[in-house]
Formats: structure tokens, sequence, C-alpha cells
């Protein structure tokens, strides 16, 4: 028998109201992947990431984390599991300080010295952010409050972390800057991850898997590489025939 | 063509200066871009250019005076603006969206009616009139915050990332769109924004802000090939597809 | 001087304590629970039994001190758990005027309920009259009550605050309020924590009980009415989310109520509320985020 | 019906049906020609107009307001001025104004009268208050309402004090409170539909980008609070009139509740919510009393005294649960164009009535 | 039905109020059933209707407009003026009687809800006068203080009757004044202000909760004159929340405790205990009882139930003697002016009746119209 995959979702629905936004989701990550999902605005991406960190209800399918089932959970118990979201929108505790920020992502962990040094390490990847710690987080810029998020995601030390819309407002050399910290994460800490993006570039860029999804459905999954070969796919989802990419 | 500049202008917050002694003037250049890092002080300039933050040194002025006042006051100078988060009214139509802010310039309800209808002709969204703001997609949440900025013909037109979370096929549209009200409306655009193609594209000149200091004011091409412009902010390695959208 | 001083204080403390209950429900949920003032007349009426007239029989006052308070505790944290569960519970993300309405139910719904066990003439009830005694402090006799209620206020005040300010549960309470969803996406148990806020504002209504009854010996359904609404003002004046802008405020109402009542002459001195309410509109007219709400602002353009 | 006029009825069908509404209400309660019940149907008109009042205020700017009470109450007291007997009045108001002392006035125009007078007072405390928005607003609201309750308690000499003022003239019409009903209805519908009322509904959406577009949120705001204090002064005075008796304590805290409670069950950002709210639970509350009457009076003693308030308070929460933003959410009577869920949940969290 | 005559009663059955009208409604359908047992009036069966006012004015229109729908010739009212007045102005405009159960307010009558309404009971301005001259000549009285409940009306009616007839005793003058509500927990403040003052008697003019958590707050701090109130202190319940509670003077039209020096009343209490399974728990109770008395009385001597008729024979009542005593009503006076009170004292947190107590002069009208 092979080992359960890292994340395996299978058959997932999501429902709002009579509106399908998910439809029979399958996917599979292994341990240490990195996969984007990308699709056009309102292809179901966000709702995806959600019902699977256990956000929104599911009306059907499952979700399994190495073998153990999410679906049902509660968001916090589904963080204790080891997921973590960064939800579109950044959603940081604008009255909380920075600090706070960062330390909340530290909620669930018992290791409270690691945690400490985490925080170090946290802020030498958003060197920005620690003149700051003291101040309300809600006064940080949009780019700041980005980095925010993705610092307090990966205080949580969660080993499969998904973000949802990653470079939003963020500038082209701190989104690089990310990735290559994630990279780095990913063969160093053995992280997992699932990946938002509005376009598919970043995937091509780091040679990851792609699932592309339109109207709620999954309609590629692949090597992006490969699916970037696909000039039909780039004309109708992205457009990227005009050569802006 | 009228002007808007900040002069000499310094803004801090306690201890941290968001803008030091910066000094823009946007107007002759058409459409001029503004870049730079995140907390450069991007969004604050656009605050100080509409009212919503005092400077706490130097002056604003529109047209060689001095300007200041409430943001209304900017407002009704002909100073216009959208926000980085939309900020629509989002329980209103996308033409009551339009009609309120007519009203906020003064006119009565039957001629905000009327200049609502003109500029969602304008602006093509005319489809999207009856729609509650609410419900529509970011994208057009985007071209109706960018509308509802044109109404009564503003002279100034300030946009603070526009295109963030758009694909580069509606970040195309974006731009037409603005190049749509340029033409017919006429006014200059400030225009600030992380995704460096529409920038490159769309600009008739570009200023680059770090750590609250203007580091180069320039036409896009010399912008783009600018080494110092490249470490602060595009980055040096993974900006292969960035440098293929100014070419 | 010094008694008027004292008088203040006193006052203020139970103002302080009732604050501190409805701050600590709105910081979390952004509920104003007008349930809280019929929580502290249920725990006082728990003292007794119900009779029809005639001299009251006591109940829980029946057993000895400490267990007396324990119990009595227990019943307001139980009242207010059961509200949560029963109700505030199925209207997370609810509009604050929605579940202030519905608090303001819940008040009206259990004060029914307190009528038809206990009837609603006021009940005499004499708890602890050892604490009516005069105790000499400097050269002047303040009545031991006065003392004993500001000095168990203070010291709530500074373990409530040590607990939030030392634990991690203080700054998960403060992120549940702001966001709970996002609060459980980082893995706090929000239900949990807002559970345990609701747990300490019942505890802070059966303190207040217990503080008010010695003072007043009456039981009456309305015992908590007055000072819930000062205590809703003065967390709104404080600054919203801010415990010790809601628990200073309170002291400053009590302080100004006690100083108009001295001050006016006896004509106007009727009038002294609306006097307290012009004070508390000039107050938010000055400072609209919150008399005590040194902090920045959070949010930005 | 020629074009012009079916268009003029489909753009204002909202107050249309609402009047209609309203009308078969009234000839419900009217036309079995019992007096009681033609009671009933007359206090329950009077709270359809105070709660239409409140939703002009609360409804468009989204601040709630504790506050609009101490307007019903003050034009319940005008109306008793105004048409108390004089020598009542030199009786029991010694501190009154001549003007007042002699005063007269014929039922309608002392309506008229008093809710101009709610107004102006709305007007006053509103240009100070008005400036706060939010919770901050709120307070300051209850603060207005705290004061009138304090200064009305014991001006004994202009008011009579805690005690209640009898003797204003009764015998109202349920068809008269009917047609002021109407007239509350199209007053709001109007508002609604006037630039101020567009403006604040922008300013209680998104305040910052109001600012931006260049409304004052002050004026729109300040403009709403006197014109939901006039609709509010309109049924203090038909109040007054319908009891006969006012005193400072009908027009505190629990008035103030029950008259939002209504609101918010219809739900507050809509006027057919507001109207049919306040026949809804007004209606509730008859049918839970009179059935623990029957209870009573059935001789088996089935109902507890006071298990009707319990109900009342009971079901209020239920509903509040099952519809947070009340019966109609965001919709308006006859408004073809509905707003699909996705809104309801979002504007719910994003565009919070302060309190 | 013919032999039938339906007499309403507008009363509190649920909410607040109805712990306080139960017992004079209660009283009210003994005195009816009294009647009934000796043939009726005019040869008709009183057959209560009640009707639940819920403690709401709104629902007591109401009530009252189905009860006048009935024919109702007389209808009982709520015992506070403020709740049961909307009845009784619906009974005025229908030209029916109503008699407020136990209201102490004077407009409970012709200057008030108009030339049909009556209260069984006395107007505060009385009390407060009555105990005046009682305190005065029973122990010396010549320094009084006045601590007002701005609360309620009665309470004010109570402390103006005292400040009426305080300054026309020989040698009496009022050494302090205060206010406070009866919801506040503490009266620190103007515990100060009476210590300063010193007072040699302090008039209480309160209710429950507020009046016992005054005196509480009083003797605890060490002042121990007397402390004088009205007939709103009466009964027992309050008095455990004082204990050892001495020198407290009250007044009360009935005694409940069966020490009344009446052993009419004394009678009553016991019928009463055997009726309802217990004693009566104020002496409102009493009211109702001596409403339908004097009502009937009326309306035996006009000879018919027509209300003007009977209004006329009432307002000429003089010390017609009823349960408690001689009762009296003119044209401008539907409620009592000057009657005999029982003075109960509380010494050692026993209340016992000490005394009567009547008023020596006539209260002018004046007295009653300032606010
Ligand atoms: N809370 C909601 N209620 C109702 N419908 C919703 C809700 N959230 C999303 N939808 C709808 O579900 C669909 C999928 O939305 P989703 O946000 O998942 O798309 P997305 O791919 O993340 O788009 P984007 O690129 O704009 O972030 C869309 O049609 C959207 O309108
Ligand atoms: N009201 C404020 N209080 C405190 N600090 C502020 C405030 N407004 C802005 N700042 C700080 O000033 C700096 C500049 O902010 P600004 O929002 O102008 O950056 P930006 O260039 O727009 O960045 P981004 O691209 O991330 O949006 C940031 O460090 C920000 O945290
Ligand atoms: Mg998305
Ligand atoms: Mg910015």
């Amino acid at each position: 028998m092979t080992a359960p995959a890292h994340l395996e979702v299978s058959d997932l629905t999501v429902r709002y109201g009579p509106l399908s936004a998910v439809r029979n989701a399958t996917l599979r990550l292994e341990e240490r992947e990195m996969v984007f999902v990308a699709g056009p605005n309102g292809a179901g991406k966000s709702t995806l990431l959600r019902a699977i960190a256990g956000v929104i209800p599911t009306a059907r399918g499952s979700v399994h984390l190495r073998g153990r089932r999410l679906t049902g959970l509660s968001a916090d118990r589904i963080v204790g599991a080891g997921v973590n979201l960064v939800p579109e929108g950044r959603e940081i505790f604008g009255a909380l300080s920075v600090v706070e920020n960062l330390m909340l992502g530290t909620y669930l962990r018992r290791d409270r010295a690691a945690a400490r040094e985490d925080l170090d390490w946290v802020l030498d990847l958003f060197p920005a952010l620690r003149p700051r710690l003291g101040d309300s987080a809600g006064l940080l810029s949009g780019g700041q409050q980005q980095m925010l998020a993705i610092g307090r995601a990966l205080m949580t030390r969660a080993d499969l972390l998904i973000i949802d819309e990653l470079s939003l407002g963020l500038a082209p050399m701190i989104v690089e800057q990310i990735y290559e910290t994630l990279l780095r994460l990913r063969k160093e800490r053995g992280l997992t991850f699932l990946i938002a993006e509005q376009s598919f570039a970043r995937a091509v860029d780091v040679d990851a898997r792609l699932i592309l999804l339109n109207t709620g459905s999954i309609v590629r999954d692949g090597r992006a590489r490969d699916l970037a070969r696909d000039e039909a796919l780039e004309q109708s989802y992205f457009g990227m025939g005009q050569g802006v990419a | 063509m009228g002007s808007l500049s900040l002069e000499h202008v310094r803004v801090s917050f306690g201890g941290l200066n968001a803008l030091t002694d910066v000094s823009l003037t946007m107007g002759p250049a058409g459409i001029l871009g503004l870049i730079g890092p995140n907390g450069a002080g991007k969004s604050t300039c656009i605050n100080v250019m509409t009212g919503f933050q005092k400077a706490s040194a130097g002056r604003v002025l529109l047209d060689g005076r001095a300007i200041g006042g409430p943001p209304a006051a900017f407002r009704h100078a002909g100073i216009s603006r959208t926000f980085q988060a939309g900020r629509l009214f989002a329980t209103l139509t996308v033409a009551e969206n339009l009609a309120a802010a007519a009203i906020g310039m003064g006119l009565s309800r039957r001629a905000a009616a009327t200049e609502a209808d003109r500029v969602l002709d304008q602006t093509g969204i005319a489809q999207l009139a009856h729609e509650v703001a609410a419900v529509l997609p970011y994208t057009d949440q985007r071209r109706v915050a960018i509308a509802r900025a044109t109404v009564c013909q503003p002279k100034f037109l300030l946009l603070d990332e526009p295109a963030a979370g758009m694909s580069q096929q509606e970040a195309q549209g974006l731009a037409d769109t603005i190049r749509t009200i340029r033409a017919n409306e006429g006014p200059a655009v400030l225009l600030v924004e992380h995704q460096v193609g529409l920038v490159l594209s769309l600009c008739d000149e570009i200023a680059v802000l770090d750590r609250g200091r203007i580091i180069a004011l320039d036409t896009p091409d010399a912008i783009a090939r600018d080494e110092v412009v490249r470490e602060a902010y595009l980055g040096t390695s993974g900006d292969a597809h960035q440098r293929k959208a100014c070419a | 001087m010094v008694q008027s001083g004292i008088d203040a204080l006193s006052l203020g403390s139970l103002y302080a304590l009732t604050a501190l209950g409805i701050g600590l429900i709105f910081s979390v949920v952004r509920l104003v629970n007008f349930a809280q003032g019929i929580y502290m007349a249920f725990c006082a009426y728990a003292i007794v039994l119900p009779t029809t007239g005639g001299l009251s029989r006591l109940f829980l006052g029946a057993l000895p001190t400490y267990a007396l308070v324990a119990t009595v505790l227990l019943f307001g944290i139980l009242l207010a758990l059961l509200s949560e569960v029963v109700l505030f519970r199925y209207m997370r993300g609810a509009q604050p005027a929605t579940m202030m309405v519905a608090s303001f139910a819940l008040g009206a719904g259990l004060q029914n309920l307190l009528m038809m066990i206990y009837g609603s003439r006021p009940v005499g009830i004499n708890l602890w009259p050892g604490l009516a005694r005069l105790v000499e402090v400097g050269g002047v006799n303040i009545p031991l009550l006065q003392i004993v209620t500001v000095v168990v206020t203070l010291a709530i005040l500074a373990a409530l605050s040590l607990f939030l300010r030392n634990t991690r549960f203080g700054a998960a309470m403060r992120a549940s309020a702001e966001n709970f969803r996002m609060a459980q996406m980082l893995g706090v148990p929000a239900n949990r924590i807002i559970l345990v806020a609701f747990a300490m504002s019942g505890a802070l209504a059966a303190v207040t009980a217990l503080l008010t009854l010695p003072q007043t010996g009456m039981a009456s359904l309305t015992m908590g009415e007055g000072t819930l609404l000062v205590a809703f003002v003065a967390t709104v004046v404080g600054g919203l989310g801010s415990l010790t802008g809601a628990v200073l405020s309170a002291y400053l109402i009590g302080v100004i109520s006690v100083l108009f009542q001295i001050g006016l002459p006896v004509e106007v001195r009727p009038f002294r509320n609306a006097f307290v309410y012009l004070f508390v509109i000039v107050v938010l007219l000055l400072r609209p985020q919150g008399l005590f709400n040194f902090g920045q602002k959070s949010e930005r353009i | 019906m020629t074009p012009s006029t079916s268009a003029l009825v489909a753009r204002h069908a909202t107050p249309l049906l609402l009047a209609g509404l309203l009308v078969l209400v009234a000839m419900g309660f009217s036309l079995t020609g019992s007096s009681v019940l033609s009671r009933i149907g007359t206090g329950i008109m009077i709270n359809v107009i105070l709660v239409t009042g409140f939703y002009i205020f609360i409804g468009n700017s989204g601040v709630l307001s504790f506050g609009h009470m101490a307007f019903v109450g003050m034009s319940a007291y005008m109306t008793a001025w105004l048409t108390l007997r004089p020598m009542m009045k030199a009786m029991m108001l010694k501190g009154l104004p001549e003007v007042l002392q002699q005063a007269q006035v014929e039922p309608f125009l002392a309506v008229l009268l008093s809710a101009l007078f709610a107004a102006l007072a709305a007007l006053l405390a509103g240009a100070v208050i008005m400036r706060l928005s939010g919770i901050a607003s709120a307070i300051a609201t209850f603060a207005v309402l705290a004061i009138f309750n304090t200064v009305y308690s014991n001006a004994g000499p202009i008011t009579g004090g805690v005690g209640s003022l009898v003797g204003i003239p009764t015998g109202l019409k349920i068809w008269h409170v009917t047609g002021f009903a109407i007239l509350a209805v199209f007053i709001a519908w109007a508002h609604i539909n006037s630039a101020s009322g567009l403006a604040l509904r922008a300013v209680r959406d998104e305040e910052i980008a109001a600012e931006a577009v260049g409304i004052s949120g002050y004026r729109v705001r300040l403009l709403a609070f006197v014109l939901s204090a006039f609709v509010c002064g309109i049924a203090g005075s038909l109040q007054a009139r319908h009891l006969g008796v006012i005193r400072p304590d009908a027009f505190y805290l629990a008035a103030t509740f029950l008259a939002l409670s209504m609101l918010i069950i219809g739900g507050v950002y809509s006027l057919s919510g507001a109207v049919v709210g306040a026949i809804l639970l007004s209606v509730l509350i008859e049918v839970l009393v009179w059935l623990e009457g029957v209870g009573r009076v059935g001789g088996f003693n089935l109902a507890i005294p006071g298990i009707a308030d319990f109900l009342v308070a009971a079901l209020t929460c239920v509903f509040l649960v099952k519809r947070p933003l009340g019966l109609f959410g965001h919709f308006e009577l006859g408004w073809p164009k509905a707003l699909p869920g996705r809104d309801a949940s979002n504007m719910s969290s994003r565009h919070e009535t302060q309190s | 039905r013919d032999g039938e005559v339906k007499i309403g009663f507008a009363v509190a059955q649920s909410g607040w109020m109805q712990a306080y009208d139960e017992g004079a409604t209660n009283a009210a359908i003994m005195a009816m059933d009294e009647i009934n047992a000796k043939g009726g009036l005019l040869g008709k069966k009183l057959v209560p209707e009640i009707r639940d006012t819920r403690t709401d004015v709104a629902r007591t229109a109401q009530v009252a407009q189905e009860l006048l729908s009935m024919d109702v010739p007389m209808m009982l009212v709520s015992c506070d003026f403020d709740l049961g007045a909307p009845a009784a102005l619906a009974a005025e405009s229908a030209g029916k009687i109503s008699i407020f159960l136990c209201a102490a307010d004077f407009k409970a009558g012709a200057q008030g809800i108009g030339p049909h309404s009556y209260s069984a009971a006395s107007v505060g301005n009385t009390e407060g006068a009555t105990i005046a001259e009682w305190a005065y000549s029973k122990f010396n009285m010549r320094k009084p203080f006045t601590l007002l409940d701005v609360t309620i009306q009665y309470d004010r009616g109570l402390c103006s009757g005292f400040e009426w007839m305080a300054p026309q005793l020989e040698g009496v003058q009022i050494v302090g004044a205060d206010t406070f509500e009866n919801g506040d927990t503490s009266i620190a403040a103007q515990i100060s202000r009476i210590k300063a003052a010193n007072p040699d008697a302090i008039m209480l003019c309160s209710y429950m909760p507020g009046a016992a958590s005054a005196m509480r707050q009083i003797r605890a701090a060490g002042i121990t004159v007397p402390i004088l109130a009205g007939t709103s202190m009466d009964g027992e319940d309050w008095i455990s929340s004082a204990p050892g509670l001495s020198g407290f003077y009250g007044l009360a039209r009935g005694s409940i405790r069966g020490d009344d020096p009446n052993p009419a009343v004394n009678e009553f209490v016991k019928k009463y205990a055997a009726r309802f399974g217990a004693a009566p728990v104020s002496q409102s109770t009493f009211d109702g009882y001596v409403a339908i008395e004097l009502w009937a009385k009326a309306v035996e001597k006009a000879g018919t139930f027509d209300a003007d008729a009977v209004v006329k024979v009432m307002d000429s009542f003089k010390d017609e003697p009823t349960l408690l005593g001689p009762r009296t009503f003119t044209p401008d006076f539907h409620i009592q002016t000057q009657i005999p009170f029982l003075v109960t004292e509380v010494s050692d947190g026993k209340s016992k009746v000490i005394d009567t107590a009547k008023l020596s002069k006539v209260i002018p009208l004046e007295v009653f119209m300032q606010q």
C-alpha cells in the first residue's frame, strides 16, 4: 500500500445557496509538493482553498490529511492538524499590534522558546515589519499587511500552507523573495504548499504543478510548463497570447 | 492642462517618516506612474494630494496655488481618487454609486442621475447600472470605482493599485478603460501600481518612491533600465516576465 | 472631603465592575449585553427563597459565607454561560444592533421569569450586616463596606488585567473579537474563548450583586438597571475595546455623579442625571474615539 | 392608465403597496365595528408611524439611535400643552409660558405643530451630536434620551413632573391615524430617493469613500435626524391623544427597545421592513396576550401570568437568530430586483449598524 | 342577565403591578360577595369582570374599552395612578364611574381625570402633613430634614405636604433637604449632608425598594434620629433588610397585623386570610373593600346605578362610616384629604401600631397643585 497523500481531496462540492462554486473537485498533494491553483476571476479558487481549510462547509466530498479525515472538523481543529490558510484579503487583526498578530500564529504551539526564534526568523524574512512591531497592524501599508499575513501563517509551523492570492499588492521584489523562502522551506522543513494565483506565470517559473479551475470545475491538472505550451488554454483563460506574460 | 503637485512634503507618523521631502508634479505628463516597494509611501502621497492626510511639512499646490481643507474641498477642486481597498457603496446599485458621487459635487438628484448615466456610457459599464455593488466580481468593482471617481469630470484622477488581484488580461482591459477616460474626459492621471507591466505600458512618465523619497523620475524605458530601481523594487532574478512586458 | 472621595470611589467601583462585564463581552463579540443587569438581580434573589410577601427566608443565604460567595458566583457564571449557549452563540456575525435588541429581549424574558418565581415586590435581604460598621481611617468614619467594595474591585481589576496581558488568552480574545473566523484559522478556539469571557462577565455580575446587597438590603427586579446604563455609557466613553478605559470612565462617572450631587443647589439637584449625561456628550464630542483610548487609530485609508 | 402613470406606479410600487397594506389592516380592524378592535388597530398604526420614523434615521444612516423616543415624548407633551383645557393648565402647569397657557389648538394642527416642535428639538440636538458617527453617536443619542427623561420628570411646573399628565382630549379615529401612517410612509420614501437620502446611504456604506466624493456626512445625517424626529413627533402626538395621558417614563427605554425590536425584526435597512415589522410584532403581542387571557378566563388557569411577555421576548430572540437581517433584509416590497444571497452575508459583516 | 350587574376591574394580573393590585382586588371581591350574600345591590347580584392590564398603559386603555362595552356601571382601576389613569379616562369619557383602588394622587378625581373618578385612598400631601404634625406633638420634632426620592409623584406629594405643614408648627425649621433616585445604589453623598445638618428627624419620602435601602444606609452611617414616612412603607417584607431597626414611624389606614384598634379591621384580616390563604401583604388591600363599600352605599341611597346620580350622592358623603373609619368626598376632592391614620412604629425590627393621628387643618387646593 502506498503512503497516504499529504492532502487528498475527493469529489468536493461547495455551494453558496443554489450556486455551486466548486464542483466535484478531486486532487492530491504529495508531501513537499508546491501546487498552484489558477483560474480566472470567480473560478472558485478561494472557495476551494477555504473549504479545504474548513472555513466554509462543504456540500459533498471529503478532505483527508495523511489519511486522516478533516471534513467536518472545526477550523481550529484543522489548524491543529497542521493545515494553515492565508486567506484572500489578508484578514490581519488591525487593532492588535504587529507582534501580537505574529504571536497569535503560535497559539496552538507548546514550544514557546522555538516560537520566539521563529519570530526572529520571520522578521528577517520581512525586515519591513521589524520597526513596526508595537504598532497597530491596521496602520501598515497594504503590502506590509500582506507580509504580516504570510508571516503569521509561517509562525504556525503548519506543514501544509495554503495561500490565497499570495502576490496581491506586493512589490515584485518581495514576491520574488517570498517564493525563494517558500522553496527553501519546502526543502529544509519539508513543507507542502497549495497556492492560488491569478496567473500561472509564477508556476511556470518555479516549475510547479498547476491545477486550473474554471467555473468551479478542475479543467486541467499537470506540470505548469506543459500547460503553458497549450496556446488555446492561454488564449481562453488568460489572454496571454497578447504577449503580456 | 493644470498641475497638482507636492512641494517638499514630509509626513511623519510618530517616529516614522512615511514621506521625506517629496516633490512631485502630476499634470503635464498626462499619466504619471508611481511605483516603489511596499511601505514606500505611495498611498500616503495620494492621501496628501486628496486631503486625507495633512502634510507635516510642505504644501500641496493646485495650479501653483496652495490647497488645503477636508477631502471634500479637494474633490470640489477637481481632484478625485480611488482607494487601495475598493470602498464602493456596497448596498447601492452601480448607477446609485455614481449618482451619490454627483450629489457630493452638488448636483440635484435628477441631474445626478443624468450625470451617472453619462459616465456609465463613457466608461462602458452601462450594462452594470442596476447591479448592486457588493455582488459585482472584483474586476467590475474596480471599474466602477474608477467610473465613480470620474463623475463630474475631475481634472486629476489618482488611482491606488487599481489592478491588484487582476490577471494580465483583465489588467489590459483596465488599461483600455483608463485610456478611454483620458481620451474623453482628459484628466491627468496618477497611477500607483505593482503590476509593472501595466505601469510601463500605460504611463508617460514614472516616479519611483523608496522609503519616503523620490529616487527616480523618468520615462518608462529609462526606468525599466535603471539599476537603482531594479535593486529597490523590481528585483534582479525573477523579472523575466516583467521585462518581457516592457519590450 | 475624604468621605466624598470614598463615596465616589465605592459608587464608581460598582459601575466599574459592571462596565468590565459589559466591556468584556463587547470586546469579544461586539455585543452590548443588556441582560447583564438581570444576571445581577438573579444572583441577588438566589440568596432567598420565593415567598408570597411577609418575611424573606434564606436560600443560598443560609450557607456559610465562603459557600455563599461560591454558589452565587457559580450562579452568575451559569446564567451568563447559558445565555451564550442558548442564544448568543447563534448570533455570531449578526449586527451589533440586532444582538443588542436580542440581549434586551433576553433580559426582559429573564426578568419575567424572575417575576414569575419571586413576584414583583422587592425583597429585603440582610446580607453581611457587619459590613455596615464604620471604621476610622485618618480621622474620618468610613463604612467598612465601602472599603471592601473598593478593595475587592481593585483586586479583581488587577487580576483580570494581569490575566489578559500576560497570557495568550488576552490577545486571542481580542483577536476573536475582531475577526472570529480568522482567529479560528490560526487555531484559536474562539468559541471556548467567548465562553470564558461570558463566564467572567457572569462572575462580575455576581460580585456586583454581592457588593450591592449589603449596601441596599433589598433585592428588586430592577436593581441592576441603573448601574447597567451607567456602565454601558462608560464602556463607550472609555473607548470601546479598552477595558481599562471602561473602568476608568466608570470611576469618572461615579465621581461626576457624586460631585453634582454635592455641588448642585437643592432645586437643581433632581436634574443631576441630566448634567451627568451632558457631560457625557461633551466628552464624546471631544474624544469620539474614547476618553482613555490613547492608542493609535487602528484603521487607515 | 397612461404609460407615464403606469411608470410612476411602477417606480413608486413600494409606498403604494405599503399604503395598500395599511388600508387593508385598518379595514380588518375597523370593519367588525368592535370598538376594542378598532382601538387595537389605532395603536398598531401609531406603531407603524413610530417605527417608520426610527427607520428614516437608523435605516439610512446605519447609526443606531436610542434618542428618538425623546422626540416622541416632546411632541406628546407639546400636544398636551396645545390641547389641554386652559383651566387645567392654569391649575397644573403654572410654569407654562402665556401663549401655551391660553392655547387650545385644533387637533390636526396640534399634530403638525407638535411634530415640528420635535423636529426643532432634533435640529438643536442633532447640530451637536450628528458630528459623531458609529457607537459614539449611539451613546450620545442615549444621553439625549436620558436628559429628556430627567428634565421632563423634574420640570413639574411645565410638565406635571414624573406623574401622569391627564386631560388630553381623546377620540382618535383609526382612519385618521391610518392616513398619517400612509403620510409617514411617503415621507420616508421621498427621503430615500432624495439626493440627501442617497448620499446618506452612501455614507452608511463607506464613510471614507463618501468623503472622497464630496459628501458631508454631518449634513445628510442631520437632515435625516430632523426628518425622522418629525415623523416620530407625529407618532408622539397621536399617542398622546390615543391614551389621553402621558408621563416621561412612557417614552423611555422600554418603549425605545420595543420600537427598535419592531424595526429590526422587519429589517433595519428596509422601509417595508419597518412597516411590516411594526404590524407583525404588534399583532403577535396582541395574539399572545389574548391567548393568555383565554387561558385564564377558561378557568383552567393554563396560563401563568406574564407568560405572554416571556413568549414575546423568547420569540423575538428566536426570530433574530433565524433572520439577523430581519424579515426584509435589504429588500423592498415590489422591487423586482432582488439581491442574491451572497451580499446578504457579505453586507451584514461589512456594513454593521454601529451599536 | 337581568338579576346581575357587572363590575369592571381594570387591574394588573401580570407585570410588576400585579403584586400591588392583587390584595385590593381580592378585598373588593370580598365586599361584593358580602353584598350579594345580603341579597345584592338594588336587588341585583354584583359580578366581577376582571381584565388584565399587564402593567401597561396602552393595554389598560384597551381593557377599559372592553369593559365599558360590557356596560359596567362602575370600574375599579389599578392602584397606581399612572397605570390606572387611562382606564379612568376611558370611563370618564363614557360617563361611567371609576375608582382607583388605592391611588394617592389628587388628580384621581375631579381635578384631574374628571368628575366621575374617585380614589379610595388618601392623598400623599395629607400623609406628609399628618406625620409632620404628629412628630411635632409626640416627640418635639424641631429640626427635620427631608429626603425626597424624585422617582414617583407620590413621594413629591408626601414631602410637599410635610413642607407645607412644618413651618406652621411653632419652632419647627426644616434644616435641610436632599433628593435621590429610587434606583441609586448609594446615597452616601446625601448621608453626608444629613450628618452635617444634624436634624432631629428625617422625613423619608420614598417607596420600595429605595426607601428601605436608604433607611439601611442611614442607620449604618450611625444616624439614629427618628425616620418618618407615609403609608408607602407599610408591610413587613422590607424590615428584614434593616435588622434591628428602631425609630421608624410610618402611617397606615389600617393594620394588616391584627393589632388594629378597630376590631372590625382585625376581623376582616382574619376572613381575608381564611379565604385567600395568607394575610394581606399591604394596607392598600383595605382600600379595595372600602371602594365597593362607598360606591354601594351611594347606589343604595341614589336608588339607581346611574353614574351622575351616584356621583351626586358620593360627593355629599361626609364622614361616611366605612371599614377604615369615616370617609369624605366633596365635588372638588374625590380622594381623602383629612382622615385618621394609624401610626406604626418599628422598634427592634418589630412593627406595631402605637397611635392614631389626624390632620388638624384642611390643606388648601393650591398645595396640591404645585408639583
Ligand atoms: N460568500 C459568497 N456567497 C455567494 N457566492 C459567493 C460567495 N463567495 C464567492 N461566491 C461566488 O462563488 C464563485 C467563486 O468565487 P471565488 O471567490 O471562490 O472565486 P476566485 O476564483 O477566488 O475568484 P477571484 O479571482 O476573484 O478571487 C463566484 O461566482 C462568486 O461570485
Ligand atoms: N496613519 C498611519 N499611521 C502610522 N503609519 C502609517 C500611517 N499611514 C501610513 N503609515 C506608514 O507609512 C508608510 C508608508 O505607507 P503607504 O501606505 O503610503 O505605503 P505604500 O507605498 O502605499 O505601500 P503599499 O505598496 O504596500 O501599499 C508605511 O510604513 C505605513 O505603515
Ligand atoms: Mg479568490
Ligand atoms: Mg499603498
